[in-house]
């Protein structure tokens, strides 16, 4: 009923879990596989080891709006990680490893060690600083983004996902630099910042970090929606799902599979599980036997 | 979110070890931990070391944060949030409670509920004792120098006491070595174990993975684990990670390797 | 205490009504006046009269995370405007009259109407769609942006604000190409969309809304905060205010003042009355003795 | 947010006009309205008729949402937020209440509930009568034509009981002309009137000054305001809004120049 195919991976359910949260260790992967999640993205991993800025990290919105975070990209660095992909597969379930870099060379590397160690496609985070510019993502250049994926698809023989950032108003243009990716993965975080007031200063180290939760639900649903109206890509939706209809609403917004992320926060590891038999419990009661039937359904022509 | 409190007494416990008093709403059981956010210095894990109508936290000074915490003084402020993770779950029979170093802070809150017990409490040496006068009854205490009480290892200590006493539950804290053992110990002797374990968290919610011991949040599924989980945990004592999420043995954990066992 | 001067023009306090709120009618911006509110922004006026969209043109949240609108810009035109703008000036605070046109030669002609009717200043609406391009707006295009304030800067007396998007990666750039204006008001609304799972249709008649409330709150105070860092401009800080502390918020970010919308919904009309106790408690709480010593003192330097 | 209702029963009750029977979980007062979604076709305010565990929504067709809303049957869903808006406040006395065409529809559930009452439904002719049956004693009616009861407009035929009745409070609702007949009078024989106001809604919910008639919005402040207000009200009756929000007035306001008075 849930089964769904992305990129040519057949994942049980379409609910993967999103890159960064509870995706560092092996441990944990295989953990949120044998919770139910229908697949596995890894934290970003880039060319160096990185420790990722300092505390505070993470900001809890009040209200259940969701969550703020600069955790700054830590990883162990592409060499260290090896071993994590190795354990991760034994969760059973398709694992996609999610690169970041600041250019094509080092996107094009990353790709190459994750085809080695294994995983069953690639997760271009196409969202980090851009090392050329100042204070720009790499995701809003049309050009680095069609250099990155072109050169990535070349030399590896896995699928390629784009992920791309909400941060833009090109976001269709950047999807259509992006068409020789496999899928398209909407959303990344959304830039914010908080200021507590009565300590007067902004409260991450970093000063702005990126929205997650439902707070962002409205932005990536537009996203999904958008470009997969202009677009023929297959999508994977992101941001501030929580429950089977979230889920569903993607799905019909455009699409094929969702990622979970800030979720676990607020439900626990068992989430996936949870939603999963929410999604069932809709398409039972509306008679829809199988997930793709919904896949864009809500596209207003 | 972060809340406001306010200082309202600061007690001197021991070498490098102050205890911060504050009231807040909060209703936290013993084990439970805050993140404490002094801004513009560090924000970091915190167990509750007094539960009552005025909290209170028992800081160590090792570092950047908890240096600019002992600089604090009564009418200075805190930021929290939490309480977050589990705490401990009090079990039937009588209990060995046992906590070394700062691990006695995160200890004391169960140990005031608890009925039948007997408390050992360790350090190096008897400076960086604390909570030396706050249990009236079945302390005792063992230092590496043996200038208070056993001379000797807290593990070792405590390996006596069970062989001559019926213990039923094991209540454990401190430097990760030692808790180890004890679990070593409770597997042997087939006693149930709770256990307080120390990971470097950064966001304290379970979200990060870079607390995670074998698949364990110890922010969220933790920080106190009972016997059935602690068995199972094959790097406990043995692994650790970095700051980046790189495993590391203990060989290149310095930080570990300083702290006494 | 929260006496605040944004362009030269004085305000009891920093709280203003945003363009879009119960401002279309002078009875309404009337009754906002005496209801507290330091100042009022018109609703946005276009040349002609203009209907809006179909319903729906609301979608409330769920969870108090705010609201998704697409009301379509409904208007009287400007030349049915002169009696609501000559009534509303009753109301005895200053009336700032919002604008939207398709090009500098719309925003120019409605300035000198607006300024002629007697507003104390000029809200350059650059959020609407784009008359040249398709789907893009007005505010995301730095060329057009500078030509419509130097142009409205050149020919009209009163100050002129001009009120830039956040749907897009360029916000500091546009900010400085309206550099000519005498204050900048962050943030419009937040694109996005919902759909309804059960109708398996999109929500709004547009399809597409703009989103405010709380959710926005972090992406607006990112905003005013990245704006001020980089240009030495007047700020009006708007995007989810519900309480005195978010009001705070935004002030510490770089805002002399701050708009009110959606909080209007959640808290009803009194709600000018109570932010402005809350900031006055605050504010004795902490020994603060005027706004202006807040603005901008969360700024990490 | 939406919720999806079922349509239980459908019931004709007069001319192009039918109730919708439904199941919800909210509890309406009499006197507040919802909004209603029909996707892809429009969303449109009505107020509860029936507020019992069978709610209700009376429904005149006369465009593009109504027209769809008849079409649907037993099974049907619709999609519905709220209850919005203030009802009606039950006052001390004997009422008179005032329904004219569907207005009838907001007065019905608040006349249940009401003890010492006289009851007028009026319309154009007996065929857009409804709720014949609904009342058992104290209802009048009143036709243009006098195919039914009272030959001409209810305002005359409350004026006339009026002057033999010691009424406390009139509750009305109906075409806007009809309501400010019935505040005068009410304003004249100073007696309180409760009315209930129809302005052309688009969010429902208080934001977008569509529905507001000197500066009160029918959707939240009202649609039922009582006295004070009534008599302040200067537009009533007189200015309305273009959908735009340009003020016109009745000679310009043909929507309403239709409706009968
Ligand atoms: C659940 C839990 C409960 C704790 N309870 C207590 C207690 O009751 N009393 C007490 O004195 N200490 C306690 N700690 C340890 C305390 O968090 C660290 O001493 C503190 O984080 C050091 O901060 P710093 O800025 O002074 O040190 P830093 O300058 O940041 O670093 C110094 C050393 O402290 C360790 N450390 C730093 N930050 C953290 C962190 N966020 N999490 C874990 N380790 C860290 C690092 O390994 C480093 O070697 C607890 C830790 C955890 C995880
Ligand atoms: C508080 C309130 C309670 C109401 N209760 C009832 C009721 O119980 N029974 C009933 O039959 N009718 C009721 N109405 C009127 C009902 O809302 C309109 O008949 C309906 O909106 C017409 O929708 P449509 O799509 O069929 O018409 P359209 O094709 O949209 O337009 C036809 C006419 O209806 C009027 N109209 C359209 N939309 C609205 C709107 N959103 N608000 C107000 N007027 C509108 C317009 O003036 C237009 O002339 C109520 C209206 C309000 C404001
Ligand atoms: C703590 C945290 C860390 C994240 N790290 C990454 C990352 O390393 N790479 C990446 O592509 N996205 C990262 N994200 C973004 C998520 O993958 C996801 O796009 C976003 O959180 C929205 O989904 P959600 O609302 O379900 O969390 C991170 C999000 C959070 C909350
Ligand atoms: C129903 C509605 C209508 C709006 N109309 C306008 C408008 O006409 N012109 C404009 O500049 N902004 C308009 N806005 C945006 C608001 O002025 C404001 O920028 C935004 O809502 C964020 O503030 P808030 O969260 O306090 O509502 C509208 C917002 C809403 C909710
Ligand atoms: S500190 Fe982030 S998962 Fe535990
Ligand atoms: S319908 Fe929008 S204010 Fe009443």
């Amino acid at each position: 009923m849930l089964e769904t195919v992305v990129s040519g991976i057949r994942f049980s359910n379409p609910l993967l879990l999103a890159s960064g949260i509870m995706d560092e260790t092996a441990d944990s992967m295989i953990r949120i596989s044998k919770s139910g999640a229908g697949g596995i993205v890894t934290k970003s991993i880039g060319m160096e080891e990185r420790e990722g800025y300092e505390n505070p990290v993470v900001y809890e919105l009040p209200n259940g709006l969701g969550l703020l975070n600069a955790m700054g990209l830590p990883n162990p660095g592409i060499e260290n990680y090896k071993n994590e992909i190795k354990n991760a597969l034994k969760g059973g379930v398709p694992v996609i490893g999610s690169i970041f870099g600041k250019d094509a060379g080092e996107f094009l590397y990353l790709s190459k060690r994750m085809e080695d160690y294994g995983v069953h496609a690639i997760e271009l985070n196409l969202s980090c600083p851009h090392a050329k510019g100042y204070g720009m993502e790499i995701g809003v250049d049309e050009n680095l983004v069609e250099e990155i994926v072109n050169e990535v698809k070349k030399s590896v023989n896995i699928p390629v996902w784009a992920k791309l950032t909400p941060n833009t108003h090109k976001i269709v243009d950047i999807a259509k630099a992006a068409e020789k990716a496999d899928a398209l993965v909407l959303i990344n975080t959304v830039r914010g910042m908080a200021i507590d007031v009565d300590a007067r200063v902004p409260v991450l180290k970093n000063v702005y970090g990126g929205l997650s939760g439902p707070c962002i639900k409205p932005i990536g649903v537009r996203a999904v929606y958008e470009v997969y109206r202009e677009t023929q890509k297959e999508i994977v939706g992101v941001g501030g799902i929580l429950n089977g209809r979230d889920a569903l609403e993607y799905i019909m917004a455009g699409a094929k599979a969702v990622q979970i992320g800030t979720a676990i926060y607020y439900r626990g590891v068992g989430v996936f599980h949870e939603i999963a038999s929410e999604m069932r419990e809709w398409m039972k009661k509306n008679k829809v036997s199988k997930i793709k039937e919904l896949v864009g359904i809500a596209q207003v022509r | 979110m972060y809340r406001v409190v306010e200082i309202e007494e600061v007690r001197d416990e021991a070498k490098d070890v102050k205890t911060f008093f504050f009231r807040d709403t909060s209703n936290p059981q013993p084990g439970q931990f805050y993140m404490i956010w002094i801004p513009q210095v560090d924000e970091f894990p915190m167990s509750i070391s007094y539960i009552g109508e005025l909290k209170g936290f028992t800081v160590k000074k090792i570092g950047k944060g908890t240096t600019k915490m002992h600089s604090l003084q009564k009418g200075d402020k805190l930021w929290l949030r939490g309480p977050y993770g589990k705490g401990f779950k009090i079990e039937e029979g009588k209990a060995l409670v046992v906590g070394g170093g700062t691990g006695m802070a995160t200890l004391a809150p169960l140990a005031e509920m608890l009925g039948n017990k007997d408390i050992i409490i360790a350090a190096k040496s008897e400076d960086e004792i604390i909570f030396r006068n706050r249990f009236k009854e079945n302390v005792f205490f063992a230092t590496d120098d043996g200038s208070l009480g056993f001379k000797g290892f807290a593990t070792k200590l405590a390996e006596r006491m069970i062989e001559e006493d019926d213990y039923k539950i094991i209540y454990t804290c401190g430097p990760e070595m030692m808790i180890r053992k004890m679990v070593d110990i409770a597997k042997e002797r087939k006693i149930k174990i709770q256990a307080s374990l120390e990971r470097y968290m950064k966001c304290g919610i379970g979200i990060c993975d870079s607390c995670t011991i074998n698949g364990y949040r110890v922010c969220v599924d933790g920080p106190v684990f009972s016997e059935e989980i602690l068995f199972s945990m094959d790097d406990l004592g043995r692994r650790w990670r970095a700051k980046s999420g790189k495993s590391i043995s203990k060989e290149e954990n310095h930080d570990i390797g300083e702290k006494s066992q």
